[in-house]
């Protein structure tokens, strides 16, 4: 057993430097730069001391024991899984707690948020030296960190779902971290807009789950006791609710079609598009698939669902990377390409492959974000390819690193990226070769749309008028590091640490020759394209009618402008017109109105003559008369 | 013979109304009172109640209404002073009021007269009689009317304080 | 020596007492005493709630001394695990308000005056345990609003002013109507509340009086509680109310509708509770929906404030509806949390628009840059409102959902997705008027800068989320005292 | 036979009369040139010595002259609400009559016979010195209503008075020789006794409908209510008071010994009518006075409709409706006549009573302003105020008597009526004022207006005792049948 | 025979022109005037409800009416000639300051 305190330790400390920096180093930018470093080092350093202690033992057996709820939960697990729960909302029936559930899985996840946040952290002390915000923004990472934090250890789907929406929250912050500048604030909004709508789904998903988690126990939000309740439970139901908690994870992890939001949230300091993409928000839910794969694992048609999702995604935006030119855009979409495969891994029940694409890709996708970032300072802000030349050579750091990070992610051999697509390409391979023929596609796009890249931003001459020049080592040390994992990410066992009881796939040599067959291919079409330097791409020309359909994103951004612009408002338009015309003015200002009217009309009875007086005193006592007979 | 009495006065009276409704000269609306109180004293008579058939008789036609026409005299008021005047809608508004008011005095009347078939008694209203009662029983009510005219004399006093004076106003009363 | 509820009604009597005695002229006296007054009532109810005993539960402190005898009047105080939770939060935002009334320059004495009697009467409200005092309490605070609208309101406070008054008396007045006709059902001839349920869990109301008394009571305390299609006072209200009235009555007094429903309604007429919650039920997402939608429209941030504070009531009315534990733990855990996110909200807003002049977003912008502080607040009550996790209203919101999930299935899901429409027009409000570029006129505008002007702000925002962290804090008191409420309705059935 | 007489019974009103001749005494010897308000001061200090003896009186009973002078809890209650009435009306005829001069003495001297007049009524066991006290206070009241000679309104309002006066004594008189023709009496006791052991007939009913109308006058009650705005607006401002609050009283005292002495039997018949009567009156009276602008016409309005309110008391025939009735009387009292001497001291310094010209009052004087406001909110019926027990009395009672449907329209109607009486604080408060010239309220008055205010106020915090009272004069009350 | 009824039929016609005269007149004077026909009905009925009652309550209320009508009208016809005085008219309609 490891000390409750480590892993508290690991899960608060970056919240402790964002309440420290918030409350008291807002104006220090060295003080809040170290606390926020120092926070998710801490962080990080309890977290291996976790791992080692995890994986130091064996599973002994792949059981699950249940205890009934007492006021502290304590469960008895095999020492791989560490838990603690503490209550936190609990009366009558409701019982939410707060706790940790620590999993090889959770761990290696863990590991690569503290581990890759921690580079990220160091390096945009440098990117970010110049910026007034700097304190803030480091208040804002460490939440960021915090909430990331927060979803890989969560042992109940509420817990979960809070981390979920800080997650949401702190991108929302990052991303418009420059709020004065519209596009950046609008990408935040957008961000956390999306997120939301899908976060809809996910917690009726959870109500829904939780409602018939009545088996047994009473019901719960607990993700182990869930784990055994799901049989339980009616497949039918089931599907829905799964599909439900998929909306989250569609939103969370940018899948067609709420990848909408992603490329926008470029528009946030490139350290945050490295964390959001490489490490933590879209990573989560890939995380949390897995994590809760359990309930997903019977589900056919909710698998294929997200098979399918998984696959038009990366098909999709590998697509639209092409037709991009902005640095970071490109790397964006590449992203999504990538957590496509992800998903569609874990939809063709392979929780494994896909985590694992997922910690390698993390690496190398934090390493190219990096990067991009490095070049991005040297430039001043420059993020169009066409503007850069031979980077390489000026920046040779950060060139090189980014080389390395290219190949990972095209997935060439030895780097980690190819062992990790192969295992994805495999799965595919075997399940549903439609599927993989889009996979396939995808892996081509990237190669080329990557080559692309480096071809035309680093490749060549440096300009003539480039000032550019390598960045600080606060930057290029990270970029090291980074290099260094994705070099050897596939050697290191990863798959083995994520489920320690699973079998270790062999590799496909089939697919893996195809697909680096195919890598180097797309590789060669874009160095044959841009080798040369034209000054406009020639795709533009190549594709014809299909760029502008590419430019534009498949107009995604204009089918969700029609829906915000026209539907949703026009629809808050008509209300507030219900509202102004029938319940203001025929409702209320009609009572009134009638009201007025009456009493206008009453007041013209006090004629002021007094002979009408008399009358109607005379009638009135008739009346009365006629009112008292009636009853005789 | 007292039958024939009664509609002999019955029809004055009414007559006597009327001309207090329907005529134009103030001067014969107070003569039609006049008669109307006559007879109407007549009837109590009639009806053997001879002390308030008298009384009405004094006061009213003696004083009251000669009040009323020292008013109507003093004022000058004639019926030129009302022919110019359009006849108003109330005219039948009243008139239908009135009709339907003994309409429903007549619905009362119907069941109350049906149930109680009741002979006149022999109470004779002389001023004896009245007198002694009035001075014992209606004590109260008899100081009381004393309050009354009172009121009567401050009302006049404050009110038409010189408002024969012709011409100048007593601005100081005012 | 214990301390007597009573002084929680005296404090407030002698400020206005002591503002009377006070010469006009000597404002910053009075500034203090209405301050001090309100911050010691504060903390005796801060007092009062850490000394109400959750596990031994029902109403505690009790004092119950006869008033209109012939009647069953009495003047009955006394806690529970509810209404103390709402005296602290009338504490905590009757303070706040007070210190943000520094920005009224003029008729300052007459101010806090009607402040106080507000305060006043709003203390009492939430005291009693006799629905007769509840009701006089409650009304006493209606001529100061209106005043303190008409005098220091923006632009259409005349309109607002009157609407709002009218609306709200016209709804007390209906209510008092149910309150009378239940007195009469109970046969017991008092007004006492504790006499009263303890009578009718023996003997209770006949169903059919039950089932027309009950909506007469829900309709028109639920004007207060702007249900809809009663809510069209509050937007203009709150719009042109001064800001610490905005704070006060949105923060507070609106909650008394709720409390009182779920005070007399759902616990002394069970039957017709279940008869008409559906419809409640219903009605409260077309609250949350509907004003939600309309507040995307506005342009005026204190009108996007309002329409707001609106939909959220109809969380609570949800969470009325379902009358289970965790539902009603859910509605008081709202009213707290709703009630301390409207106080800031309108807080903040009322120092933005001293300050810029104007409340339209269009001529707003980029204000985060000028003040932070102030700005930073903001955006945190606008992610409070919208129920970010770590704030208050996300826990309140999901006890609701959670508490009427099994009732309301589909209300549920539409309650839901008004979580995100508010999300919409938060974010629009935050983006439009805290964000984006600074309005070249603004740029001379300062921020909160001493520590007393922060206070207010750090306080409400401190509770928030200390709260939204650590429900515990306050959620025994809540279930201790809404699970006999539950326990007994849900029986019922 | 003399009968014999209880000197005791009636020995207020041989105090009244007393006093009376004193003054008349007074006012005759007294020089033509004297500019002291002599007889105002002695009214006024003999209207507490009055006071005083009523006090000592709340134990008399009984019946005396024959049984046609009775002397109750109800009448005891009353003779107390017109003599505390009177200490008002007498200091607003200071106030106001400042400039009359000489005339003012005997305006005292109506005064002093309405108030004889109102004490009769309310000890009246006998239609005929029912019938002739009420003339002796309308009578009274048509005089004064006239009595600004030169003020075209004044004379305009005593006409109409007088005209539609007599005509409803005119009804109530023809109304009592029917019911003297049904029942062989005039006395109360003896119309109760047949009452008890006779059903309905419509001649009966004729008459009750002919002497209701009369009633229905006094209290203003929609439709005998035509003559209240013009009359109201167009009188002195202390006989506005005075009917507005006196004379209405009178009327309430009568309706409470018909409907729930003589007629008490028969109620259940009647209280539906009675229900619609007041349905009526309050929402005529509310609708209407939304567009008044001057005040006392306004108030006017505003009386209707409290007549409607105090008629749901009616309506419900119970002990508690009566008592009702009579604690909403008693705040009406301290309510109207507050606002009544606020508008007369504005008015003289303004001399307007357009509301209009009210603006900005509580910048011009806090205590005027303030007590205004109290009075204003009191008539609408808000806590802590007289005005919100009474209401709520009233409503207690119409709902234990099921008329749910009345309470609901009185509630609409508590919101009708607020928006008017929220337009004049408006104006009050919230409006600029004409002129920055504040008014000064001399220090005895001032204590008045506190007064007043104290009475409202503690009224409204605590009710027991005058609720007691209330309760007290319902429960000795003689032929009651409730 | 002449009975209760006749007597009683006849007041009320009386009565019925007296309400003719006050709702239809223009002339304050002939209102007060036809007042005094309702008076005078009412004591009819008095009278002969005292006849046939047997008692004389009737006939002592006749004469106190009588005392209450002189009365009455003294303060109707003073209040009657201020008005000529003031208005110059004693037309009932003249008198609409007040309305409304």
């Amino acid at each position: 057993m490891v000390e409750p305190c480590i892993v508290w330790t690991a899960y608060f400390s970056p919240l402790v430097a964002c309440v420290l920096i918030t409350l008291f180093f807002l104006r220090s930018r060295n003080m809040s730069s170290l606390i926020a470093i120092g926070g998710i080092l801490l962080s990080f350093i309890c977290t291996l001391i976790v791992a080692t202690q995890i994986f130091a033992t064996r599973p002994i057996s792949t059981t699950f024991q249940q205890t009934p709820n007492g006021l502290e939960i304590a469960h008895t697990w095999p020492a791989h899984v560490f838990q603690q729960s503490l209550p936190w909302i609990g009366f009558d029936s409701l019982v939410i707690n707060f706790g940790y559930l620590v999993n090889p899985l959770a761990i290696m996840m863990l590991l690569v948020v503290t581990g890759v946040g921690s580079a990220i952290f160091i390096y945009s002390r440098g990117y970010m030296a110049d910026d007034p915000g700097m304190p803030r923004f480091f208040a804002y990472l460490s939440l960021f960190a915090f909430s990331m934090i927060g979803i890989v250890l969560a042992d109940n789907l509420i817990q979960l779902f809070i981390f979920w929406e800080l997650v949401g929250l702190s991108s929302y912050l990052l991303i418009g971290f420059w709020y004065q500048k519209p596009s950046a604030a609008d990408a935040g909004v957008k961000a956390f807009m999306v997120n939301r709508f899908a976060d809809f789904g996910f917690l009726c998903g959870i109500i829904l789950l939780w409602s018939h988690s009545n088996i047994g126990f009473g019901r719960t939000f607990d993700i182990d006791q869930l784990a055994t309740i799901v049989p339980h439970i009616d497949p039918g139901l089931l599907t829905i609710t799964a599909l439900l908690l998929f909306c989250g994870i569609v939103g969370k992890s940018a899948q067609v079609p709420l990848h909408v939001w992603l490329a926008d949230a470029m528009e946030g300091p490139t350290p945050v598009s490295a964390l959001i993409h490489a490490a933590t928000m879209v990573a989560a839910g890939v995380y949390l698939l897995a994590r809760i794969f359990f309930i997903f694992e019977p589900l056919t048609i909710a698998l294929s669902v997200i098979a399918w999702v998984g696959g038009i995604t990366a098909l999709m935006a590998a697509t639209l990377a092409v037709a991009e030119n902005d640095i970071k855009r490109i790397l964006a979409y590449s992203t999504l390409s990538q957590l496509g495969l992800m998903v569609m891994a874990l939809g063709l029940s392979g929780p494994m492959q896909g985590m694992y694409h997922l910690t390698t890709h993390a690496f190398f996708k934090a390493l190219l974000f990096l990067g991009a970032g490095s070049v991005i300072y040297a430039l001043h802000h420059e993020q169009n390819i066409w503007k850069m030349r031979g980077l390489l050579k000026s920046m040779p750091v950060t060139g090189w690193t980014f080389l390395i990070g290219t190949l990972a992610l095209c997935g060439i051999f030895p780097l980690s990226g190819f062992w990790s697509k192969d295992e994805i390409l495999a799965l595919a391979a075997q399940h549903n070769f439609s599927l993989y023929v889009m996979a396939s596609l995808a892996s081509i796009l990237t190669a080329f749309y990557m080559g692309r890249l480096f071809f035309v931003a680093f490749w060549g001459k440096p300009a003539k008028n480039s000032h550019a020049h390598e960045s600080p080592a606060i930057m290029t040390w990270p970029l090291i590091f980074l290099a260094l994992l994705s070099l050897i990410g596939g050697f290191i066992g990863i798959p083995h640490f994520l489920y320690p009881g699973n079998e270790h796939p062999h590799l496909n040599m089939r697919v893996a020759l195809v697909s680096s067959v195919l890598a180097l291919l797309g590789l060669a079409v874009s160095f044959v394209l841009y080798n040369k330097k034209p000054d406009a791409d020639p795709l533009e020309k190549a594709l014809g009618p299909i760029y502008p359909v590419l430019k534009n994103k498949y107009y995604f951004d204009d089918i969700y402008g029609w829906y915000v612009n026209k539907l949703q408002q026009g629809m808050a338009t008509t209300t507030a017109w219900v509202e102004a015309l029938f319940i203001d003015r025929f409702g209320v200002h009609g009572v009134t109105r009638t009201a007025n009217a009456a009493g206008r009309i009453f007041r013209l009875l006090q004629t002021g003559l007094v002979q009408f007086y008399a009358l109607t005193f005379v009638l009135g006592t008739l009346l009365l008369f006629l009112m008292l007979v009636r009853n005789l | 013979m007292p039958s024939l009495f009664f509609y002999f006065f019955a029809a004055v009276m009414i007559l006597g109304a009327l001309t207090v409704v329907l005529a134009r000269n103030p001067l014969y609306n107070v003569l039609g009172l006049v008669v109307a109180i006559f007879s109407l004293s007549s009837l109590f008579i009639l009806l053997e109640a001879f002390f308030v058939g008298i009384i009405l008789l004094l006061v009213y036609a003696g004083a009251v209404l000669i009040f009323f026409l020292f008013v109507v005299m003093c004022l000058n008021l004639n019926a030129d002073t009302f022919t110019t005047a359009k006849q108003t809608r109330f005219r039948i508004l009243g008139a239908i009021a009135g009709l339907m008011f003994f309409a429903e005095l007549l619905l009362a009347l119907k069941s109350f007269l049906l149930a109680h078939s009741m002979e006149p008694s022999t109470v004779r209203g002389t001023i004896e009689t009245i007198g002694r009662i009035l001075f014992t029983e209606y004590l109260l009510p008899f100081e009381l009317t004393s309050l009354l005219l009172l009121i009567a004399i401050f009302g006049i006093v404050s009110l038409a304080q010189g408002a024969f004076n012709t011409g100048k106003e007593d601005e100081a009363t005012l | 020596m214990i301390p007597n509820l009573s002084l929680l009604l005296l404090l407030p009597i002698i400020g206005v007492v002591l503002l009377f005695m006070i010469p006009a002229d000597k404002t910053a006296l009075i500034r203090r005493i209405a301050c001090i007054t309100t911050f010691m009532t504060a903390l005796l109810s801060l007092w009062f709630f850490s000394a109400y005993d959750h596990r031994a539960g029902g109403y505690q402190f009790t004092q119950n001394i006869p008033w209109v005898a012939p009647l069953g009047i009495s003047y009955h105080v006394g806690i529970d695990g509810i209404n103390s939770l709402m005296l602290l939060l009338l504490g905590i935002a009757s303070f706040t308000a007070a210190l943000i009334s520094g920005n009224i320059k003029e008729r300052v004495k007459e101010y806090y005056i009607l402040f106080l009697i507000t305060v006043l009467g709003t203390y009492g409200a939430f005291l009693s345990l006799d629905i007769f005092f509840f009701y006089f309490a409650h009304e006493i605070a209606t001529v100061p609003v209106f005043l303190m609208i008409g005098i220091w309101g923006s632009k259409r406070k005349d309109y607002a002013a009157m609407k709002l008054t009218l609306y709200l008396v016209g709804g007390a007045a209906l209510a008092l109507v149910g309150l009378i006709a239940l007195y009469f059902s109970t046969g017991l001839q008092t007004f006492d509340l504790v006499a009263i349920q303890q009578h009718l869990r023996a003997n209770p109301i006949a169903v059919q009086v039950q089932n027309w008394i009950f909506p007469i009571i829900v309709a028109g305390f639920g004007i207060t509680l702007t249900l809809w299609p009663f809510h069209t006072w509050a937007p203009v209200g709150y719009a042109e109310a001064p800001t610490s009235v905005s704070m006060l009555h949105a923060g507070v007094l609106k909650k008394l509708g709720a409390y009182a429903i779920l005070r007399f309604a759902i616990p002394l007429m069970p039957e017709a509770a279940h008869t008409w919650m559906p419809l409640i039920a219903t009605l409260a997402v077309v609250n949350i929906i509907f004003c939600a939608l309309v507040a995307l429209t506005q342009k005026d941030l204190k009108y996007i404030l309002a329409y707001s504070s609106c939909s959220h009531m109809g969380y609570i009315l949800l969470g009325l509806a379902s009358f289970n534990t965790i539902g009603l733990a859910g509605v008081v855990y709202l009213m707290f949390a709703h009630g301390i996110m409207a106080t800031l909200a309108f807080a903040v807003t009322g120092y933005v628009t001293d300050q810029t002049k104007t409340r339209n977003l269009d001529e707003l912008g980029g204000l985060l840059k000028v003040m932070p502080f102030v700005g930073t607040c903001f955006v945190m009550a606008a992610l409070a409102s919208a129920g970010v996790p770590g704030f208050a209203n996300f826990i309140a919101e999901i006890l609701v959902l959670l508490g009427s999930w099994d009732q309301y299935r589909w209300q549920t899901v539409l309650a839901i997705l008004g979580i995100v429409i508010t999300a919409i027009y938060m974010l629009k409000v935050i983006r439009l008027g805290f964000q984006g570029p600074l309005n070249a006129h603004f740029t001379k505008l300062t921020d909160a800068q001493t520590l007393i002007a922060k206070w207010p702000f750090v306080i409400l925002l401190g509770i928030l989320i200390l709260v939204g962290c650590w429900p515990a804090l306050i959620l025994d008191h809540i279930a201790s005292s809404t699970r006999p409420i539950a326990e007994y309705v849900s029986n019922i059935k | 036979m003399l009968p014999i007489i209880n000197w005791n019974i009636i020995s207020l009103e041989i105090l009244i009369t007393f006093t009376l001749v004193v003054l008349i005494v007074l006012d005759i010897i007294l020089p033509k040139g004297t500019k002291k308000d002599w007889l105002g001061m002695i009214s006024f200090g003999s209207i507490f010595g009055l006071i005083g003896f009523w006090l000592t009186q709340h134990n008399v009973t009984g019946l005396t002259f024959g049984g046609t002078l009775v002397m109750d809890s109800l009448a005891w209650f009353f003779k107390g609400f017109f003599l505390v009435t009177m200490v008002f009306i007498f200091i607003m005829t200071q106030q106001f009559f400042k400039t009359l001069g000489k005339r003012r003495n005997a305006f005292y001297l109506l005064l002093w016979l309405a108030l004889l007049g109102m004490s009769l009524i309310a000890s009246a066991a006998d239609f005929l010195i029912l019938f002739i006290s009420l003339e002796i206070l309308t009578i009274s009241l048509y005089v004064m209503t006239a009595y600004l000679k030169s003020d075209k309104l004044s004379l305009e309002a005593g006409m109409k008075y007088l005209i539609l006066g007599a005509l409803s004594s005119g009804f109530l008189l023809y109304g009592i020789s029917f019911l003297y023709g049904i029942t062989h009496s005039t006395r109360f006791d003896v119309i109760h006794g047949y009452v008890a052991t006779h059903a309905m007939s419509p001649m009966i009913l004729f008459a009750i409908a002919l002497i209701f109308s009369a009633v229905g006058f006094k209290i203003a009650a929609v439709p005998f209510h035509m003559w209240v705005p013009d009359v109201y607006q167009g009188a002195p401002t202390p006989v506005t008071a005075l009917l507005s609050v006196g004379s209405k009283a009178a009327g309430f005292i009568i309706l409470i010994r018909l409907f729930f002495g003589i007629f008490g039997p028969w109620h259940m018949e009647f209280s539906w009518v009675l229900a619609g009567l007041s349905a009526v009156a309050m929402t005529y009276g509310n609708l209407v006075a939304m567009f008044q602008t001057n005040i006392k016409r306004l108030l006017g309005y505003s009386s209707i409709s409290h007549a409607g309110y105090l008629l749901m008391g009616a309506a419900a025939g119970t002990a508690m409706g009566v008592s009702a009735m009579n604690f909403y009387l008693l705040g009406y009292l301290f309510t109207n006549l507050t606002a009544f001497l606020v508008i007369i001291l504005f008015s003289n310094v303004i001399k307007s009573d357009d509301i209009s010209d009210y603006a900005g009052l509580s910048q011009r004087s806090g205590i005027l302003a303030g007590t205004l406001l109290l009075a204003l909110v009191s008539l609408a019926g808000l806590p802590p105020l007289a005005g919100f027990f009474g209401k709520f009395a009233l409503l207690m009672a119409t709902i234990q008597s099921g008329f749910l449907w009345l309470a609901l329209i009185a509630s609409v109607n508590i919101v009708i009526s607020l928006y008017y009486y929220l337009m004049i604080v408006k104006k009050i408060f919230v409006d600029p004022p004409h002129s920055s010239q504040t008014i000064f309220v001399s220090t005895p008055l001032r204590i008045v207006l506190i007064a007043g205010m104290t009475a409202m106020i503690s009224m409204g915090i605590f009710q027991g005792p005058f609720f007691d009272a209330a309760m007290t004069a319902v429960k000795g009350m003689s032929l009651a049948h409730l | 025979m002449i009975g209760l009824g006749n007597y009683l039929i006849l007041s009320g016609v009386l009565f019925s022109i007296g309400i003719w005269g006050v709702v239809t007149s223009r002339n304050v004077l002939k209102v007060l005037l036809s007042m005094e026909l309702l008076l005078a009905a009412s004591n009819l009925c008095f009278v002969v409800f005292s006849k046939f009652n047997g008692d004389y309550a009737g006939q002592l209320i006749v004469f106190f009416v009588i005392l209450v009508a002189a009365a009455e009208v003294a303060v109707g016809l003073a209040i009657i000639v201020l008005m000529y005085k003031r208005l110059n008219t004693i037309q009932a309609d003249e008198l609409k300051e007040m309305k409304w």
